[in-house]
């Protein structure tokens, strides 16, 4: 992974539903090694770029490529192979799982184990358990978890709900991550100890896509950020420049003056 | 360090203990009566198996599966009498005919969701009954096929009951073995996932296309080779018990005895099967109590069987169970 | 015979057929829309309707504008018990699960004619006498005009209580919103029970215009039903104008089908229809947007 | 599995000389009820008849009666419950397809099988063990074809239900019509749930025949009666001994008059004359079914009947031993019955002849023999 490089790239992307334009075409680049954010308003379109990103959405039009080869259209599971992993806005966990199992999951695409083999329980089977569950268990080190791993997903509190969703998505050793809310929810210490996480994940040459509403933390831990409005980009620089800019000044304070 | 749940151990412990229990009961039961529904609780918990994974665990629907079980029916009748090909062949050549007319089926049919996939296979099963009924030179029409030879070991021929409740239990627990295996494999957890969230297993690259395909195929061959039992078993196949209403009547069996439950598939057959057979004295009105008591356990018992029983027990365990929050 | 007064023949009678289809899909998707679940005893509801007016136009005597009446109103009833039985646990069961209940419902109720009424079917006499009319070379029989005319009815019917009167605004804001419609004040499971009765009337008076032409017998309702989902899946679940074109398309199609093809098939030809049609179009061919997000 | 263990254990009956058991399986329940419940009943009239005039030979007669829910599998299961209840003779089942399934069981167990059903394919191949006493479609046809030849019909449409019944009776038309020089212009087929046959009948209509012949069971040959006259199809309307029961001429109302069909004497027993063989068997029987019932017994009935008078015959003459229960019945000549005079042979196991049938019309609501 060679930090700086271009990994993807949005191409004038558009979606509509129906007569409502959610994403009016906004292109934009992300780059290794760099956590880049996306912000706006409410409705601004957020969410549905991210969705395309990550291909559960089909772009209306526009192209997305990835290391310059396009991928738009790909099925949405397609994405893992390609290098990227995501969390959702309300966390998506599987909750009749143990949280090992959780992250497992997210070792999916690296395991070969097809019906056949598991059907005859075959000892290759058994040995890639013995590896990803092995693997699984260092991820949940790294978000703190370790010690709940036979308890079931939906026991775990709110915020350890979401470090294990990123947990997740980690395991699949992802050269892009996309976070949509992180901090929703979290508690002020939680959303410290995520910082800290996600930067370490910058760190480690990993590019990081976040949505959040919470300015503070976009502020702290962005090297760039793009604003959304009403599904067009309005701006996109580091977060000085962001915070400056007078339309995306007008469009916080117009559509809500609280937050930042 | 296993951190999985502690079912597999628990599993391992029972399965030795449910075979040896099988393999003793011809010896308590002196009556031929009692194997011959010990024998058809075999066939339908293969069924029930398959359909099991399919509804329990991809969550599919299919109103058609009495198709499959007919296919296979029909492909060992065909070539054990027609082509005169041995027994055994028959029975391996049953599900595999009856998987690819699953996928064959399913390619098209799995892209529907919900009540469509329902309707979807509703009809096929519909147009495959039609198919044995009217394809006469194949099938022999309504009056069926006579003449199927039994199934034999070396020079032993497999008529007796006894003998054969021991093929059809041989089978079906080797499912039982086989289902488990893929319940909690790689693939099983794909499919549980798929059925808590689709988009999340997508986001971890889960192709559900690829196992929802799979795990239908795999229901498509359980029920072939219950059906080539069938075939073997009776000696006769018609299309009658390929209908809309055993399909039906398998649904009901996997939804009552528990769904996503490899033992709830066992329960579902057996208890549907008993039900029939005791329902017998009530002559005239065994259909009234059967409906009766359909509507009765699905009001009073909505997870079936086995979830139920467990959560009482459960609950008489700890007074007051910690019902977790789902998720969102 | 030439082959078009053949072909009016096939659709005359596709029409007759397709109405009563039509009755049933409406039953089907006016308790979809209510609790999104299907009710596969909706069948027996049209066997009820036939059996009962038979029974009552025997056993009581009464004209059989009487009879109609009041098999209408008792199945309504039977509908508004299965309503209740369903909605009991609504909140705690599965789709599925509830499903297994309108089957266990439907067992029950083909059980219980069976016992009632015997196993044999019963005839019921046409609304009006009169000879055959003929149109082109095709013939059509009185009591089919009655069940357009009831059919057509009772389609405004469903229409003008939908759109135009505030109980059935309340049940359509049901299906739209639950949540929306409980915090207005509306009663749901009052309107779900309502769901039900409705329905369940409609397959009556299906049951009814059609007894005069096919007879009524305890089993009736399990192909007339499934033809009738059949029908509510092919113009698309939920959908009242789809659930009247679907039940047209299906009768004049398998009529057709059953003509010029095979008799043979003629229930294989109307399943393969709808196959043919879920595939090419998934959620049916009046259904909201396809079930696929992307 | 422990309360069928419990339910189905039958203690044995104490008394001064054991009771003969007699299995029986009707489909009392399911699509074919309406042919297997006149059969049940049958049976226990004659069960509650045999044994207020001292049972056979001093023994009391026990009938087992298992609903068969007209399906295969609980026609096996059933068979197996009544085999393992020691049952000496079973009569029954109602339907074709239920008594080929039960072949291997029957030959297996030992147990002769007196099938009430009617497809040929259950005597033919001869199965050592199974015997039937209702008519084969074959004689029915000739009967037919018979008719046909003499009223100079020689061009015909088939309408045939798609069951077991309707496809052996459209096989043996096709026989015997090609044998009779009967040209068959079209063959449609009806399901047996169908509610209407018009496009059937339109199709019918266009090929111009001289008759149509329907072979079903209710309902649908009624549909098809009041349908033609609905499309004015003015033509002979044939059809089976299927619709020999009195619902046919309820169903189909004033559509009904004009049918002419092949049936067993039993219907028309007071049009045969005083010198048939068979009067006095017929009305035995159809007194003693109106008197219990208060109703008109029916043919279904009636091979019941038969097929119980033959294992009574049996036991009286060699006890209650299964394999000289077979051969008597096998070997049985001469049995007046009200399916018609049976002469068992070891190569027929029906032991009917055409002779079985009548021609039958209704006129006015009432079935007269045809003239």
């Amino acid at each position: 992974m060679t930090t700086g490089a271009v990994f993807l790239e949005a191409h004038d992307v558009t979606k509509r539903f129906g007569g409502l334009t959610a994403v009016d075409s906004v292109s934009f680049t992300m780059k290794l090694g760099t956590i880049k954010a996306l912000i706006g308003p409410n409705g601004a379109g957020k969410s549905t770029m991210l969705n395309m990103l990550s291909g559960v959405y089909l772009p209306t039009s526009g192209r997305i490529s990835v290391r310059t080869v396009d991928v738009t259209g790909q099925q949405a599971h397609k994405f893992v192979g390609l290098g990227i992993a995501r969390t959702f806005q309300t966390v998506q966990l599987f909750g009749n799982m143990t949280v090992i199992e959780n992250v497992v999951m997210g070792l999916h695409t690296k395991c070969k184990t097809g019906i056949i083999q598991s059907a005859l329980r075959l000892p290759s089977v058994l040995r890639e358990e013995r590896m990803v569950f092995a693997s699984a268990m260092e991820h949940l080190e790294r978000v703190g978890l370790a010690d709940r791993a036979s308890e079931l997903a939906v026991n775990l509190p709110y915020g350890q709900q979401r470090m294990l969703e990123i947990a997740r998505a980690m395991a699949s050793s992802p050269e892009m991550l996309m976070l949509d809310e992180p901090a929703a929810g979290l508690s002020m210490k939680e959303t410290e100890h995520l910082a800290l996480f996600v930067q370490e994940i910058r760190d480690s040459g990993i590019g990081v896509l976040v949505v959040d509403h919470d300015m503070r933390l976009i502020m702290d831990i962005s090297d760039e950020v793009v604003v959304l409005d009403h599904g067009k980009k309005i701006a996109e620089g580091t977060p000085r420049e962001v915070q400056t800019n007078p339309s995306v000044i007008t469009a916080y304070l117009g559509e809500e003056a609280g937050d930042e | 360090m296993d951190a999985r749940s502690q079912s597999p151990r628990y599993h391992f412990l029972a399965f030795p203990i449910v075979g040896a229990l099988l393999a003793a009961l011809p010896f308590a039961l002196h009556n031929n009566y009692y194997i011959g529904v010990m024998v058809f609780i075999g066939i339908h918990t293969i069924l029930a198996l398959g359909l099991n994974l399919l509804m329990g665990y991809a969550g599919q629907v299919s109103l058609g599966h009495a198709a499959f079980y007919g296919i296979g029916a029909y492909t060992t009748a065909i070539l054990t009498t027609m082509l005169k090909w041995p027994p055994w062949v028959g029975l391996a050549c049953a599900p595999m005919v009856a998987g690819l007319a699953a996928y064959l089926i399913g390619m098209p049919t799995l892209k529907l969701k919900g009540h469509y996939l329902a309707m979807a296979t509703l009809g096929f099963g519909m147009i495959v009954k039609i198919l044995f009924v009217e394809y006469y030179p194949l099938t022999g029409g309504t009056s069926g096929m006579t003449g199927i030879p039994p199934l034999s070991l070396g020079k032993l021929q497999l008529v007796d009951d006894r003998q054969f409740y021991y093929v059809v239990w041989f089978f079906a627990l080797m499912l039982i073995w086989v289902s488990y295996n893929i319940v909690e494999s790689r693939v099983g957890r794909a499919l549980r996932a798929v059925h808590t969230s689709e988009i999340a297993a997508a986001s971890v690259g889960v192709d559900i296309a690829k196992y929802k395909i799979q795990v239908f195929v795999l229901s498509g061959v359980y029920s072939g080779l219950a059906g080539a039992l069938y075939a073997h078993y009776i000696r006769f196949v018609n299309p009658d018990p390929f209908g809309f209403m055993f399909s039906i009547q398998l649904v009901v069996m996997v939804v009552v005895g528990g769904m996503a439950s490899i033992w709830g598939a066992i329960a579902g057959a057996s208890a549907i099967t008993l039900l029939s057979q005791v329902l017998q004295r009530f002559e005239d009105y065994e259909v009234i109590v059967f409906g009766a008591i359909l509507v009765l356990v699905m009001i009073y018992m909505p997870q079936g069987l086995t979830k139920s029983i467990v959560d009482l027990t459960a609950r008489r365990r700890s007074a007051k169970p910690s019902k977790p929050e789902v998720l969102p | 015979m030439d082959l078009t007064s053949q072909i009016l023949q096939y659709v005359l009678s596709g029409i007759t057929v397709g109405a009563i289809y039509a009755i049933i899909a409406l039953g089907f998707s006016l308790i979809y829309n209510a609790v999104e679940i299907v009710n596969l005893a909706q069948g027996e509801f049209v066997m009820l309707g036939a059996m009962l007016a038979v029974y009552v136009l025997q056993a009581a005597g009464v004209p059989l504008f009487a009879a109609v009446l009041i098999a209408i109103v008792v199945v309504g009833g039977v509908g508004a018990l299965l309503g209740l039985a369903a909605i009991h646990r609504l909140k705690k069961s599965s789709p599925l699960s509830l499903i297994i209940i309108t089957i266990g419902a439907s067992i029950f109720f083909k059980g219980v004619a069976m016992h009632l009424w015997g196993k044999d079917a019963l005839p019921l006499p046409a609304f009006s006498s009169g000879d055959a009319i003929e149109v082109h070379g095709a013939v059509l029989v009185p009591q089919s005009l009655w069940i357009f005319g009831i059919t057509a009815l009772m389609l405004l019917g469903v229409y003008i209580f939908y759109e135009r009167t505030s109980f059935g605004k309340a049940m359509r804001a049901v299906a739209v919103n639950k949540h929306g419609a409980r915090l207005v004040g509306i009663n749901v499971n009052r309107m779900v029970v309502w769901a039900f009765a409705i329905s369940a009337a409609l397959g009556a008076v299906g049951g009814i215009i059609v007894a005069p032409v096919t007879l009524a017998s305890y089993d009736m309702g399990t192909m007339l039903g499934l033809k009738g989902f059949c029908a509510a899946i092919l113009g698309g679940l939920g959908s009242g104008g789809g659930a009247i074109a679907g039940g047209l398309i299906l009768g004049i199609l398998e009529n057709l089908g059953a003509g010029l093809i095979s008799s043979a098939y003629k229930d294989a030809i109307a399943f393969v229809v709808m196959l043919l049609i879920l595939f090419v179009r998934p959620s049916g061919l009046f259904g909201g947007r396809s079930a696929d997000g992307r | 599995m422990l309360v069928a263990l419990v339910a189905g254990i039958i203690c044995p009956a104490v008394g001064a000389l054991a009771p003969y058991k007699i299995g029986g399986l009707f489909a009392i329940t399911g699509p074919a009820s309406p042919l297997g419940t006149p059969e049940r009943d049958t049976a226990l009239l004659m069960e509650k008849q045999i044994n207020a005039t001292g049972g056979i030979n001093g023994h009391p007669v026990k009938l087992i009666i298992y609903d068969t829910k007209s399906t295969e599998t609980d026609t096996v299961l059933a068979a197996k419950n009544l085999i393992s209840q020691g049952v000496v003779a079973i009569v029954g089942p109602s339907q074709t397809g239920e008594s080929l399934a039960l072949l291997d069981t029957a030959s297996r167990a030992g147990v002769p099988v007196i099938s009430c059903a009617a497809g040929v394919k259950i005597v033919q191949p001869v199965n050592k063990w199974v015997f039937k006493t209702a008519q084969s479609d074959v004689h029915a046809v000739a009967r037919l074809v018979d008719y046909m030849k003499k009223k100079g019909i020689n061009k015909i449409s088939i309408l045939s239900v798609s069951n077991a019944f309707g496809d052996s009776g459209k096989q043996q038309l096709r026989i015997q019509c090609g044998a009779a020089k009967i040209k068959i212009l079209s063959e449609e087929t009806f399901g047996d749930k169908d509610t209407d046959t018009t496009s059937q009948i339109t199709r019918i209509r266009g090929k111009r025949p001289q008759a149509v012949v329907c072979w079903g069971t209710n309902p649908g040959p009624a549909i098809v009666a009041r349908n033609m006259k609905q499309l004015g199809l003015k033509i002979p309307l044939l059809m089976s001994h299927g619709i020999a029961n009195h619902k046919f001429i309820e169903l189909a109302g004033d559509s009904a008059n004009g049918v002419i069909f092949p049936a067993g004497r039993l219907i028309v027993v007071n049009d045969i004359p005083a010198s048939d063989p068979q009067k006095k068997a017929l009305l035995a029987y159809a007194n003693a079914f109106k008197k219990q019932y208060k109703r008109d017994p029916d043919t279904f009935g009636g091979h019941a009947w038969d097929a119980i008078q033959l294992v009574k015959e049996a036991l009286a003459k060699v006890g209650p031993d299964k394999a000289k229960i077979r051969s008597f019945i096998e070997n049985k000549k001469n049995y007046v019955g009200i399916g018609g005079i049976f002469n068992f042979t070891p190569q027929d196991h029906n032991g009917l002849g055409k002779n079985a049938f009548v021609l039958v019309t209704i006129q006015n609501g009432k079935w007269r023999l045809t003239k």
